[in-house]
């Protein structure tokens, strides 16, 4: 996509009819995300158990890490026996594992592929290159702390991390899922202008909604 | 038929249903490999806080926090790593000098605040600080040589019977090469009294930049020709190279400078044309090293210096107490002529309360300093040391530098297991290759040899000079028959420390031993002789229980404000600190002085 | 084998400075004016036509760029670097897509990291690798990544910077 | 005329697009004939974390354009400020599945302009080193141009081996995928007590399952009818396409590096240079496929030959004052995708003054992809691009 796209222009309909659109109306809904209060009684702890029990991640390596991933989704870790499983798309997922060092230019994807992810999601960061910058903390193309810009629930350390510490990572997601304290997408909702700001200052070409699912 | 054939062979692998599953039964709790590179632990009582590690840290993982006692040798730092930088590399591990780095095998941390991946290894307890596997470095890897380049000497038939130079001194190739091995930490740095810019002039070799080098060095210490040479190298006993190989020969990279640069650049290197003269006068009584040190720093403060030099030349110590064949006595003129060079005055053979009192130096001077050193002998005082024959190792020297015949015995005993000790044998092991052709002196003291207080090298090549060294005797008489000495009866030394680290020598008297000699030479210290100060001053002056002269320890300054010691009189005894000191008491002049002048 | 081909090219374009690193690789400076057809000349008469590389350096403090095309004789396994001096200010330099489609690929990205103008190269001018990108291009020596990076993203700072030897004249000498 | 006849294709659509009077393409979106898909960077269908962009005419691609840079962190210009030590963990980062070949064309790089020969023994190590990795890059590539095409069995078992090497890889370096084994003037480690017997375990166990994959995989009629005769590279492309690796051999080339320009201990192996002329992605992968057992039997011959004991590092100046003379260099190696090159110049201080990667995959995914595209059918994409063998980091750096 181009920011050209998202200009206003006229089109012909298959029908032959000209008519306008406006692209950033007419194809995102641009309302802001909503904080999703948890239902405070045993159901919210049957839901938090279910949820934990199908850790759908997303399939979209974005950084080296995910080179551990195909070892973890293989045989010999065998990831799916702790309810977990791979899905092509952000609309099926709720965990999103941002392997290992963002470059601006994943930066702005990775956004827009968060906000398409259905709640309740999740965001794991791997490695050091998303607590402090890790190897690429000089680096004029990458950002150096995660949780300026995508709410992270958990950490792994490791350059990169094992597939067993991977899945040690997502048995403790499981444990915040459980005791309720993986509010990482609320707290998108309540700080999304915080989190817009911080991310609109490195993103040089925003040319896509500031929300869009 | 090749399709039918291509249709059914997949199902061929169908076989795999009855094998046994490869999955990793608990993945969780999956050791690691013996040698992967996990989690960091550190020895923190090995650990000297060098910062090696942090200086190898590509990525800035590393830094160095205070948590531990700073002492000498012991920067007090520790290293702590961010586990959002760091990236398990493992060359913190490889080019740790005491080896006290390395990383287990653990690999999982798992948190959900990233400000926690932030901990300094040993001081922070981990789960991991008592796993034995991990990364540690090979044994044949090295990420800097441990071996120092040897320098160019003369052997020992070739020097046994002559003063000529021993060391020969780096040429460009080896001082490079032997400066390349440093690696910059900066711990010598307060190892030595005079706090010399050690890894920055080493820099400077490498750069091959000289004269900055010795502009470095003369910063601390005018003194370089010699220090280069007879130093007592506490930086190098710290050095954190040393602790798995051999240190750095930070003293001879001294000399290398020195001996590089001409004599006759030193005013332009030095920028000594900058100097604006004041007309504030400071005596210094002794030319030694602390003197020296003192009326170079004063005149580069514009003070106008005159000493008072009780013998013919100047040097004190450096000249009459260490044998040519270890400083040579151009050498020593070189860095002494340059001082005196700056406009200072000197007068030789002039006894302060002989040829000038102290009232005239207080009268004619603003300051007086004193740094007349230690030059009488001390005595055993054991049955016997009244005999003619029975000699001061420190009067002998002084006799050998003046030229002055003097009687070398066939047999000699030398009582005393210091380096003046050892500068003594050594000469007189000279003296009698050149007259006898062969040596026969004795060295004993009461020091074994692993706590004799001389440096190691001058045991080591006293030997292969062929003199002996039989240390860990106790002195008891000294045998006399028809007024000739026999020789000196010794008994063995067990301890000559007690608990509190006091002097106080114990002896197993059933172990005795005889040591042939037709002459003695005690070299047991020596002490200092005052008594030109007159009671008038004396008296004045605030003394400590042990009779020692009380002066400030960064100024130098005693009791009575425009007299100030240095020298070996107040710390050391060793060229170093009398530079170190001459320096500071320099500055506390200065400070002095212009306080009062406000 | 060297000198025959120095010999060859010199007859048609001359060369500067040769420099030979080993028996199987040497560099030569050739012309600005005169490389693409040195290059050419070397692909098409000499049998270099294997492309390894086409990479710039930047020499700031002569105020030029060097550009590299390192040329492979697949038959005779012999590697020849065509080095040019090009100026640093306004940097241009011919482009060479007519003799390998791949190239443009490599002139195209070092329009982007280090602001040398390829005209008529196709898709010069299209982003590569950055998105969005306003700075000086970042391979270039003047552009510190450093002192970007710290100023430019969110990091976790409170590193303590301690010297041991300023740590232990602080701790053991203070005032000396 | 029908309101939707204008919007309706010929049957021969490979007249589409029409060319302008210049030669370029007559693409016009606003036609309605042709659509913009974009394949990645967040796809299963893509190799690692770039993007093509496809203009298509119904399932036909009529033009396709490479979008890299999503993993560029200038590890060209990050290196400029690093001491030449301290860029040897860095390099590795460049490729991910198989970084020692980053390692070994660093330091090699170094070791010419600095003049420091490496111990045999060191030259054994690498060799192995390097041989481990093109087997572990190749059980990972066979997974996923199988995973492509649905054969997810092929994966599930390729990952495993590919782990087992990995586990050769933990023991003998410390490092699972970042090895760091190469340093400069040799390598860190001499080989571990039993690793010899415990690697020939793996390799009984990795061919024993080639047999299986050959069975699953190319003597699959569905492979064989998916891949016969399409993403075809001609001949006459390799050079102006700088095609390189098992993508030239497939195409009748015979260009290897290890032979041709032997470094290591190559000249000291036996083993042949596979070829193949038919240039499809069933080719390609065939000739992975055999020289993925190649590699198993020069493992093999380097346990065999590897002498016992030795230095494994040479005596290197002190690393925090390594100072090189001014000077350039180009090292090569072969890794599983081709010619893997670094370009160093130094300046005669203690950094580089510039080090340039050419990976394969530069000419491969950009270039050579957008060409092979044109005409492929969009089901096919994903499978020509993993028949080229392409890692985006290497593209970027």
């Amino acid at each position: 996509m181009s920011l050209e796209d998202l200009y206003r222009k006229t089109t012909i309909s298959p029908d032959g009819e000209e008519f306008e659109i406006n692209p950033i109306e007419d194809y995102f809904c641009t309302d802001k995300p909503e904080e999703v209060k948890p239902v405070q009684n045993i159901l919210e702890k049957f839901y938090n158990w279910a949820r934990s029990e199908s850790i759908w991640i997303l399939g979209f390596g974005t950084g080296c890490g995910a080179i551990e991933m195909r070892p973890l989704m293989t045989p010999r870790f065998d990831a799916y026996r702790y309810g977990i499983q791979w899905r092509p798309t952000p609309r099926q997922a709720n965990l999103l594992i941002i392997s290992g060092y963002l470059s601006t230019k994943t930066l702005k994807r990775v956004i827009r592929v968060y906000e398409q992810m259905q709640n309740p999601k999740y965001v794991m960061a791997l490695g050091s290159c998303t607590i402090n910058g890790g190897m690429y903390f000089d680096s004029y193309n990458t950002i150096k702390r995660l949780d300026y810009y995508l709410p992270v629930d958990v950490y792994v350390a490791g350059c990169m991390p094992r597939p067993e510490a991977l899945l040690a990572g997502v048995v403790k997601l499981k444990t915040l899922i459980k005791t309720g304290m993986a509010e990482g997408a609320n707290d998108y909702a309540n700080r999304f202008d915080w989190y817009k700001t911080n991310q609109k200052a490195v993103i040089l070409n925003w040319d896509m909604p500031d929300y869009n699912w | 038929m090749g399709i039918i054939k291509d249709i059914v062979s997949p199902f061929a692998v169908w076989k795999h249903f009855f094998k046994e599953p490869v999955t990793i039964k608990d993945p969780l709790n999956r050791i690691a490999a013996p040698r992967y590179r996990g989690f960091h632990q550190n020895d923190i009582s090995q650990c000297i806080g060098c910062g090696t590690c942090e200086a190898i840290c590509e990525n800035e993982a590393i830094d160095l926090v205070a948590v531990a006692q700073t002492k000498n040798g012991d920067s007090g730092l520790r290293p702590r790593v961010d586990y959002g930088r760091c990236c398990w590399c493992a060359l913190c591990v490889d080019v740790c000098t005491t080896g006290s780095l390395k990383l287990s095998n653990a690999y999982t941390w798992v948190d959900t605040d990233g400000d926690n991946f932030r901990f300094t290894p040993g001081i922070d307890l981990k789960p991991w600080d008592s796993l034995k596997d991990g990364y540690t470095k090979a044994k044949g890897l090295e990420l800097y040589p441990l071996e120092r380049m040897p320098m160019q000497h003369l052997h020992a038939h070739q020097r046994d019977n002559s003063f000529i130079e021993i060391m020969k001194g780096y040429s460009k190739e080896e001082a490079m090469a032997e400066a390349d091995r440093c690696v910059s930490c900066g711990i010598c740095v307060a190892a030595c009294p005079a706090h010399m810019g050690i890894p920055e002039y080493i820099k400077a070799i490498r750069e091959d930049n000289l004269e900055k080098g010795l502009q470095i060095m003369y910063q601390t210490n005018p003194l370089v020709e010699i220090c280069g040479r007879i130093c007592t190298h506490k930086c190098e006993t710290v050095c954190s190279v040393g602790h798995r190989g051999e240190p750095l020969s930070i003293r001879w990279l001294k000399r290398y400078i020195a001996d590089q640069v001409p004599a006759t650049d030193y005013y332009r290197v030095l920028n000594q044309d900058k100097v604006e003269k004041n007309s504030r006068k400071v005596a210094i009584v002794g030319a030694g090293p602390a003197g020296l040190s003192a009326a170079y720093y004063l005149s580069k403060l514009g003070y106008q210096i005159t000493i008072f030099e009780k013998l013919a030349q100047a040097g004190g110590m450096m000249r009459y107490g260490i044998p040519e064949y270890r400083l040579p006595y151009d050498q020593l003129d070189k860095d002494i002529n340059y001082i005196l060079s700056l406009g200072v005055e000197i007068n030789y053979n002039t006894t302060i309360g002989t040829n000038v009192t102290m009232d005239e130096l207080h009268a004619n001077f603003d300051i007086v300093y004193v740094a007349t050193g230690l030059h009488e002998g001390r005595s055993t005082r054991i049955p016997g040391t009244e005999h003619a024959n029975v000699y001061q190792a420190i009067e002998l020297l002084r006799k050998i530098t003046e030229n002055k015949p003097i009687e070398v015995a066939e047999k000699i005993v030398v009582i005393g297991g210091g380096n003046v000790a050892m500068d003594i044998t050594r000469s007189l092991a000279r003296l009698q290759k050149q007259k006898y052709g062969k040596v026969q002196t004795i060295a004993t003291s009461l020091e074994t040899e692993d706590i004799m207080p001389a440096d190691r090298e001058e045991v080591i090549e006293a030997r292969e000079e062929g003199a002996i060294i039989n240390p860990g005797w106790g002195p008891r008489e000294i045998k006399i028959l028809n007024n000739k000495i026999q020789g000196l009866k010794v008994v063995q030394c067990i301890s000559v420390f007690d608990e509190n680290k006091r002097f106080n020598p114990k002896f197993d008297e059933s172990v005795e031993n005889f040591f042939e000699a037709d002459m003695i030479v005690e070299s047991i210290g020596q002490g200092m002789n005052l008594s030109f100060l007159t009671e008038k001053y004396a008296e004045q002056l605030e003394k400590d229980s042990r009779g020692r002269i009380l002066v400030d320890t960064l100024t130098y300054q005693s009791s009575l404000p425009w007299l100030f010691f240095g020298g070996d009189i107040i710390e050391g005894p060793d060229v170093i600190h009398s530079v170190a000191n001459g320096h500071k008491a320099a500055k506390g002049i200065d400070n002095y002085l212009n306080s009062i002048q406000k | 084998m060297f000198q025959k081909i120095i010999e060859k090219i010199n007859l048609k374009y001359p060369i500067d400075v040769v420099s030979k690193k080993s028996d199987k690789l040497m560099f030569l400076t050739v012309h600005k004016n005169t490389a693409v057809n040195t290059v050419q000349y070397l692909k098409d008469d000499l049998g270099f036509k294997h492309l390894v590389l086409l990479t710039a350096v930047d020499f700031l403090e002569q105020g030029k760029f060097q550009l590299t095309y390192l040329l492979n004789n697949p038959d005779i396994k012999i590697d020849i670097g065509v080095r040019v001096l090009i100026e640093r200010e306004s940097a241009t330099m011919e482009s060479a897509h007519s003799l390998w489609p791949t190239i443009a690929t490599y002139q195209r990205e070092l329009r982007e990291m280090f602001g040398i103008d390829f005209p008529d190269s196709p898709g010069v001018n299209d982003e590569f690798i950055l998105e969005g990108w306003n700075n000086t291009p970042p391979y270039r020596r003047d552009f510190d990544t450093k002192a970007f990076a710290a100023n430019f993203y969110h990091q976790r700072n409170s590193r303590e910077n301690n010297d041991p030897s300023a740590h232990m004249k602080k701790n053991l000498y203070p005032n000396e | 005329m029908n309101k939707f006849e204008k919007f309706s294709f010929d049957g021969d659509r490979t007249a589409y697009p029409n060319k302008k009077a210049d030669g370029s393409l007559d693409i016009d979106l606003s036609s309605h004939k042709y659509i913009k898909v974009w394949q990645g960077p967040n796809h299963p269908g893509i190799t690692g974390n770039m993007a093509v962009e496809l203009t298509v005419c119904g399932d036909e691609v009529v033009e396709a354009k490479t979008h890299v840079g999503y993993l560029h962190r200038g590890f060209e210009k990050l290196m400029e400020r690093r001491r030449y030590i301290q860029n040897c963990p860095l390099v590795c980062r460049v490729s991910v599945p198989e970084p020692d070949y980053n390692e070994f064309n660093y330091s090699t790089c170094v070791e010419n302009l600095a003049g420091i020969s490496v111990p045999d023994k060191a030259l054994w190590l690498r060799t192995l080193a390097l041989e481990m990795a093109r087997l572990q890059g190749y059980l990972m590539w066979i997974g996923g141009a199988a995973g492509t095409l649905g054969f997810g069995t092929v994966g599930q078992w390729s990952n495993y081996l590919r782990d087992l090497v990995l586990d050769r890889f933990e023991e003998l370096t410390g490092g699972r995928i970042y090895h760091i084994y190469i340093l400069i003037g040799g390598v860190r480690n001499d080989i571990p007590v039993g690793f010899k017997q415990r690697m020939l375990d793996n390799l009984r166990e990795i061919e024993g399952f080639m047999k299986d994959i050959r069975k699953v995989l190319f003597d699959n009629y569905v492979f064989k009818k998916r891949t016969i005769g399409l993403g075809i590279i001609e001949p006459e492309w390799i050079y102006p396409y700088g095609i390189v690796g098992p993508n030239a051999r497939a195409a009748g080339s015979l260009n290897d590096v290890r032979k041709d320009y032997p470094y290591g201990k190559y000249s000291e192996l036996d083993f042949e240079v596979k070829t193949s002329k038919q240039s499809d992605i069933y080719a390609r992968a065939y000739l992975r496929y055999e020289e993925l057992l190649t590699d198993i039997d020069l493992i093999k011959q380097i346990l065999d030959k590897m002498p016992d004991g030795g230095e494994f590092m040479a005596n290197i100046p002190n690393v925090f004052n390594l100072e090189i003379p001014a000077g350039e260099t180009y090292v090569r190696s072969e890794c599983t995708r081709g010619e893997y090159g670094y370009y160093m110049v130094s300046d005669g201080s203690g950094f580089p003054r510039r080090v340039n990667v050419r990976g394969p995959s530069y000419t491969h995914a950009v270039a050579l992809l957008e060409r092979m595209l044109i005409n492929a059918n969009i089901a096919d994409v994903a499978q020509i691009m993993v028949s080229l063998h392409t890692y985006p980091p290497e593209i970027e750096r």
